[in-house]
């Protein structure tokens, strides 16, 4: 029967999860950015259900979301470049050096942390950039300022965290090169730093890509880490969080959220042609 | 076909006692070779055969476990690939598929600093060569196989290298493509006068288009010569097996027509099939027999004769004339199968 | 004497609370409760077997008890009006929201015994009452202290300018509370450095005054090495050295220098803001017969001391220092000292109707505060 | 050899200095459970097994353990079932708005977990009026782990093509009989690879957790969220994720030796 | 060879008016056949020219645009695959990975509920059959190509079908190993009985096995005959072309050396190579001309002449006795070339 009618099992297969993602989900966004056009009663923090664009004005004209939201993009941009720079080499090898025994090791190596509590890996890394702690001791021992708490101390916790969300993505593009692309570069005359960059480079893009959407919003999201190694810097996702779980404004938290929503939304329309989504 | 090796200039690659083992397995297991320049050289033999091992120790790819490679005359053994004068034209053809037709076949010249404009002119030369003209722009994945083959081939030759390596480049494609392409190739080779050194387990392949044959068993030669003597004179039944159908006589068979012990192969389009009431012609070896099976290929028939005295020989009749429906009722005739005493070739037995 | 003391105040706002009936009598325990509490207010035994005053109240009362925490008064009060708990231990600048938008209900004192042993200045106040009529249990207090590291911190700081004054020789390693009611803070230092300005109460603030405070909390901000808002984040800044001066809770101080780290506390010059936790009552509770019962165990002495003790703060209940582990645990907190309560201001909600009595003027709200905030930390 | 003797070397330098640096701070914490100090000063004054002894007596952190392990199996058996009639639906027809539909599956992990986080907050209560409990994590964690489980099941089927169940037809074998005797087994690493990522996924979250955990239950994010805000009670939280690094090494190995082909392990590929 | 198709006792597969298009491509363009009972019937066409389309079609995978497949008689047009009495061969075997050889054989067998001994039986004869017994333990990906194709083979067998269709069953294997197949292949058919339906693109392989061959070309059957005759009477120019080597004589070369205008073709093996100088015989045609080029292919040499009368034509003769040194040393010599008249076969243009 199902077999003379595709349409139908193509219903019955999209249904279930269309519900879910299409209405359920989406529904509970187009909720959330409605809210952002009411308003809320400042004491009782009732929502009120009038259409008014103040959230946004507010958004708008206030210097400090714009400084919060490109702090923010940037160490979403940072943080996904360390990703890259630091997943590369180790995916290179673990695709292309290492043995089948080996590979599947570091595989697991890599896997594993992301088993470890998210906060305690923030607050082990909250440890290390204490004065005393294992960077500062680090960079004193060479002659430098430890930077600390702050933006820098960020980025690497941030790196340090999503680190597994890149590599995997990158490891697989590789795995998916073919040996004899890299003999055929070498064979013509490459060495290996020119095949790198014109042949592994180009061919893993998309991957990276892949990976940095996890990165950028992984970051773009953040509310816990920064506060606990970001010194007194804030990120999108604390005046968010701010605004919902400590003022109980909705509507105002609503119209912040829409910036993290639009940047990913721009993203994801910049990267669709890098084929970045087939290699998630 | 082709002057004998001694005449040549000099000496494009050479192979002393050339050995890789993986861990346990020998893949190749002393190779002495010398390929004189602008020969058209074919390495045959069976799967597994380490033909592709010795390929890939000569571009570089893997390292000798003993043995010298000299390119030449200089010994090149542990250089990279990078630093040596081959190219290699893949099985997979292993065209960039991020690069257009041009680009990939600019790569060699790019990377060796070749400025834009002479790269440029380089290449669209390649492309003529390979008759792809105007399809520089394209991506790999928007060609068909035998256009990516020449891309291939392009690619590695605008590097105008000593010496090309050739993994079974037609391997992939169809036959009739193949059949074309194996033309070419051959065309081109005389064309730009380069050592081919081409890898392949199609022995008609080998025959048609190389000057000289390493037939390959086991890591090892078997025999190395060129087209007709490999197939007119197997050294080994192996390689009678393996280089055409396998004819053999043996023992009594042996013994019964030939008049000596031993084990002889006869290719099948030298035997004559006649009615078995045929007089015996005088230097010829004489065989009586029944028509087992007849197949017609067209070009020709085959027919397979149970012979009186054991064993079995296959014939090939040129259909030059004659109605096919007469060959096919031969099924079941007693026939006389002859032969020349000398195209029943005695090999070493194995 | 009147320099601090919200309390003198007893108008508060002069909004009208939703009508909302109490509770006559109390009827037999609903068999289940949903406590929602500051951590270490409402321990079970599950982190530390020793920590324990939950399993005692659920064998006397059969109240089986689910604990759910918050990190701030404001995730408190959007955690309340999901209407999932039965009870609340409301900081003052939570309470006034909660009875404002009817999340809780007037509390019938008269049926809670323990309420008698309550020291009599936490009642009636206006951030647990409104027109005379309580709507909770007070149950702890405690003062937002000035903290330094004894050995980097030379002479002992007696005023907050030293984490206020742009000149502060500790600058990169001060400490603030990551919150806007720390704005408060400023205010009150302004009261007293400022007194042009006229603010009367720190809570009560119109533009020009909260303009001010705004503007001292940015150029607080060049100081700060990081804003706290958990313990552990505090104790660990102070061991490194990360931080050597910053507001702080008399349990901080004490788990630092249970490390053997060298700090010490004080209640500066200009006074100090501070916390009085009340326990109430949700209006759509569907168990407050054991609601009520928690009320008063959780305020009867021996579950006060353990509070009391296991958090840092002063207990509500005077009977409570007899049960402490520690002795000196209600002379450490001032507990009981009404001359020492009189000096703290305690959290309020900051209403659009100014707290301190002005009709003239409007004042900031707290959602004022909340943006102002965001903006102060940029 | 496909790479340079060198570059093998540089390589495998580097990579030992990255794995070194993401040990570094998992040693840290293995230390520090061990740390007397409280609030895991560094470098430790003396080590002791208290807080360890303390840990395994901690109710509260076995039974939120508890709930992550059932919040984790129930969001990745949802995420399996819906990732995978996605996976297939986009495979195997060709429709009008297959982008979007493969664009929509990518999207709750692609948009910051705060606002998935409080859109369902939101929703749950207003437009569902759903209590927050159990169910609601469920949910939420099933709704971003779909796209794991979606990229793994994808991109088997786009390698294994569909002549393997045009096969079992021709022989003969129903649609139900080809799905469990043919196409499962064939998916069956993929949904474990996965699987497996989901899990990990949702075991690990805390921000959308933190808006969809009702009173009543609390995951071991949020456990361990909330002790690290309690006096004395930091250090257990070390002993709890030095275990879980420990003990997580079987079900990442064990997943890695089923499923066979490394290169299915990924956040899909 | 085989019967006429009349004499046999049914039709086993008929397509009336068969269509079947994709968007703007047509795939097939209208095909009608009828093919009887135990017939060895091949699909044989350029790539692209509907073959596939036609075979999924008849198994059920496809749905054809319009048109009707009747099984035995019986219209099965609407049907799913499962629930036709037909077979398939795939071209990359299709073996189930996860299964080992018995229980990728036994497969049908399960899901149709025959019980676990007879099954067994069964799969242990059908492997028997391809002469695999013993391999029933391993995995598909333990077997050489060959050994796979074989499994396949058994997979479709031990079903008993009325109908087998393979789909380019030996296009994976190397020359040497298609050889072996074809013949296995062959006697199989014999034995069992079974209409096989055989897809492929080898004309060689078509010719040897076959009953009858339609020759497809653009989604249509260009001509439908038995090997012997479309060997040598093909009706078209594109059937010359893609079966053998097309070599044609047309304009004013076949109206000198025939004698009438039109487009004729030879085929290479029908030519005989004479010196220049020879005497012509009666009844056959000639043509002068001088060799351009000689391959060796083992069993044969290839000349290829270029006729003074313009065009050239390729000559095959067989290696039958001569040295080859003799041939390749033709190149440049001015020869004669006859053949018989009835072999020139004029071709409807095209
Ligand atoms: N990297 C390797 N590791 C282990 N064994 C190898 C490796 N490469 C080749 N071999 C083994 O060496 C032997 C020779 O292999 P090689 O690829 O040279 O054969 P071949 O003649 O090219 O065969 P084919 O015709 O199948 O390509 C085989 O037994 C093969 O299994
Ligand atoms: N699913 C499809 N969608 C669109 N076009 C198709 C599809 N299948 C086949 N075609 C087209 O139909 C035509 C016939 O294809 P078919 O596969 O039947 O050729 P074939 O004779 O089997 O060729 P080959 O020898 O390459 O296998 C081709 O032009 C092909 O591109
Ligand atoms: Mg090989
Ligand atoms: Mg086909």
């Amino acid at each position: 029967m199902l077999h003379r009618h595709p349409r139908v099992r193509l219903a019955l297969l999209l249904g279930p999860p269309m519900l879910w993602l299409g209405v359920a989900y989406l529904g509970a966004l187009a909720a959330l950015f409605v809210t952002a056009l009411w308003t809320q009663n400042g004491f009782t923090g009732v929502i009120e259900r009038q259409w008014t664009l103040d959230s946004f004005r507010t958004l708008f004209t206030e210097d400090v979301y714009r400084t919060i939201a490109l702090r923010t993009i940037g160490v979403a941009v940072l943080v996904t470049l360390v990703d890259a720079v630091v997943a590369f080499p180790i995916a290179l090898y673990m695709s292309k050096v290492a043995r089948p025994g080996l590979r599947r090791i570091l595989l697991v190596a890599v896997l594993m942390p992301l088993w470890a509590s998210y906060l305690v890996k923030a607050y082990a890394w909250r440890g290390m950039f204490s004065e005393g702690g294992l960077v500062s001791s680090a960079f004193n021992a060479v002659g430098l300022e430890s930077p600390g708490y702050g933006l820098t101390a960020t980025v690497v916790t941030l790196a340090y965290l999503w680190l597994p969300y890149m590599i995997l993505p990158i490891y697989a593009g590789l795995e998916r090169l073919p040996n004899s692309l890299l003999e055929a570069s070498a064979d013509l005359g490459a060495r290996t730093g020119h095949t790198i960059r014109r042949v592994i480079v180009p061919v893993v893009i998309p991957a990276m890509v892949a990976g940095s959407i996890f990165t950028f919003s992984l970051t773009l999201g953040d509310y816990i880490a920064v506060r606990i190694v970001g010194g007194t810097n804030q990120l999108l996702g604390n005046v968010v969080y701010d605004n919902v779980g400590a003022a109980n404004n909705l509507p105002f938290a609503a119209a912040v959220a829409t910036i993290p929503v639009v940047v990913m939304l721009v993203y994801l329309a910049a990267v669709r042609r890098t084929g970045a989504m087939e290699n998630l | 076909m082709s002057a004998p090796v001694e005449e040549r200039v000099g000496t494009a690659v050479s192979l002393r006692g050339l050995r890789k083992s993986f861990g346990e397995v020998v893949a190749v297991d002393g190779v002495d070779l010398d390929l004189a320049e602008g020969e058209f050289f074919s390495m045959l033999g069976p799967s597994g055969s380490g033909k592709t091992t010795v390929l890939r120790m000569i571009a570089g790819f893997e390292e000798p476990t003993a043995g010298q490679i000299l390119l030449g005359g200089v010994d090149v053994t542990g250089r990279p690939p990078y630093a040596r004068d081959v190219n290699t034209v893949f099985q997979d053809y292993a065209l960039f598929p991020h690069m257009s037709v041009l680009q990939n076949v600019e790569y060699g010249l790019r990377v060796k600093g070749v400025d834009r404009r002479a790269r440029r002119t380089q290449a669209g030369e390649a492309l003529e060569t390979v008759r792809l003209s105007g399809f520089g722009d394209r991506k790999p994945s928007q060609l068909s196989g035998g256009q990516r083959q020449r891309v291939a081939l392009a690619r590695a030759l605008v590097n105008r290298p000593k010496v090309l390596l050739l993994d079974e480049p037609l391997g992939a494609l169809d036959l009739k493509l193949r059949r074309e392409m194996q033309l070419e190739l051959k065309a081109l080779q005389r064309d730009v006068g380069i050592t081919f050194v081409f890898v392949t387990h199609d022995q008609e392949e080998a025959l048609t288009m190389s000057d000289r044959i390493a037939v390959f068993n086991g890591g090892r030669i078997e025999q190395l010569a060129g087209p007709a003597e490999l197939y007119e004179r197997p050294a080994t039944a192996f390689v009678a097996g393996f280089v055409g159908t396998s004819n053999l006589l043996a023992d009594d068979a042996a013994e019964a027509i030939i008049g000596v012990p031993g084990v002889f192969t006869v290719r099948p389009e030298k035997i004559r099939l006649q009615p078995a009431g045929a007089p015996a012609e005088p230097g010829r070896c004489t065989a009586l027999g029944v028509v087992r099976e007849v197949v017609y290929l067209g070009a020709a028939t085959q027919s397979v004769v149970d012979l009186d005295a054991g064993g079995s020989l296959l014939v090939l009749q040129q259909n030059e004339g004659g109605s096919v429906q007469d060959k096919l009722e031969l099924r079941g005739a007693q026939v006389r199968l002859t032969w020349h005493r000398e195209h029943a070739v005695e090999i070493g037995g194995q | 004497g009147d320099s601090g003391g919200s309390g003198s105040n007893d108008t508060a706002g002069g909004f009208t609370p939703p009508d909302l009936k109490k509770l006559e009598t109390l009827g037999a325990g609903e068999g289940k409760l949903s406590v929602l509490a500051w951590p270490g207010y409402a321990e079970d035994g599950s982190n530390d077997p020793k920590v324990d005053w939950v399993s005692s109240f659920e064998k006397e009362t059969g109240c089986q008890v689910t604990v759910k925490t918050f990190g701030t008064s404001d995730e408190a009060v959007s955690l309340m009006k999901t209407g999932q708990y039965d009870v609340v231990s409301a900081s003052g600048d939570a309470s006034l929201r909660l009875i404002a938008g009817g999340v809780v209900e007037p509390v019938n004192t008269g049926l809670i015994k323990n309420y008698a042993d309550v020291y009599p200045f936490l009642k009636d106040r206006p951030w647990n009452s409104v027109k005379g009529q309580m709507y909770g249990v007070p149950h702890g207090y405690g003062a937002n202290l000035l903290m330094w590291r004894t050995d980097k911190v030379k002479p002992a700081p007696t005023s907050w300018s030293a984490v206020f004054d742009a000149n502060s020789p500790y600058k990169g390693a001060v400490t603030a509370y990551d919150s806007p009611i720390y704005i408060a803070d400023a205010a009150m230092y302004l009261m007293a450095t400022k007194p042009e300005l006229g603010i009367k109460n720190p809570y009560a603030l119109d533009d020009k005054q909260f303009q001010a405070a705004v503007d001292l909390l940015k150029q607080q901000k060049g100081l700060v090495s990081e804003y706290w808002s958990d313990y552990l984040k505090e104790v660990q800044a102070f061991t490194s050295g990360n931080s050597v001066i910053g507001t702080t809770w008399q349990v901080i101080a004490n788990v630092a220098k249970g490390e053997k780290v060298p700090v010490d506390v004080t209640v500066p010059t200009e006074g100090v803001t501070g916390w009085s936790d009340t326990w109430m009552l949700s209006a759509t509770s569907k168990s407050k017969n054991c609601g009520y019962l928690w009320m008063n165990h959780i305020v009867s002495p021996k579950a006060n001391a353990a509070v009391a003790e296991y958090f840092g703060e002063s207990p509500s209940n005077g009977k409570a220092c007899a049960e402490t582990a520690d002795k000196n645990h209600c002379t450490t907190f001032h507990a009981g000292d009404q001359a020492y309560s009189e000096k703290i201001w305690y959290w309020t909600t900051p209403i659009e109707q100014c707290l301190d009595g002005r009709t003239d003027v409007k004042c900031a709200d707290y959602a004022k505060w909340t943006q102002a905030w965001t903006s102060i930390k940029g | 050899m496909t790479l340079s003797g060198p570059t093998r070397v540089v390589l495998r330098v580097l990579t030992g200095l990255i794995l070194v640096a993401i040990y570094v701070p998992l040693l840290l914490v293995l230390v520090n459970s061990f740390n007397v100090n409280k609030t895991f000063a560094w470098p430790p004054r003396d080590f002791t097994l208290e807080w360890w002894r303390r840990a395994a007596e901690s109710q509260g952190a076995l039974d939120a353990l508890w709930v992550s392990v059932r919040v984790g199996l129930a969001a990745t058996a949802i995420a399996l079932v819906l990732g995978t009639m996605i996976a297939f639906a986009l495979q195997r027809f060709s429709f009008y708005g297959r982008d979007t539909v493969s664009l929509l599956v990518i999207l709750p992990i692609a948009l910051p977990g705060i606002v998935t986080g409080i859109a369902l907050n939101n929703a749950f209560r207003t437009l569902f009026g759903l209590e927050l409990g159990f169910i609601t994590i469920v949910v939420a964690h099933a709704t971003f782990c779909i796209v794991t489980v979606f990229n793994n099941v994808i991109a088997r089927l786009r390698r294994t093509g569909l002549q393997l169940e045009q096969a079992s037809a021709d022989l003969g074998a129903s649609a139900f009989q080809t799905f469990r005797l043919v196409t499962f087994p064939m998916i069956r690493s993929a949904l474990l690879a996965g699987g497996l990522l989901a899990f990990a996924l949702s075991f690990d979250e805390i921000i959308v957790t933190t808006f969809t955990a009702g009173a009543n239950q609390q995951t071991l994010p949020i456990w361990i969220f909330n002790n690290l805000f309690r006096p004395n009670q930091a250090p257990i939280v070390n002993v709890v994720a030095a275990a879980l690094i420990v003990i997580s090494v079987v079900p990442v190995y064990l997943a890695q030796r089923l499923s066979g082909d490394t290169d299915s392990v990924g956040p899909g590929r």
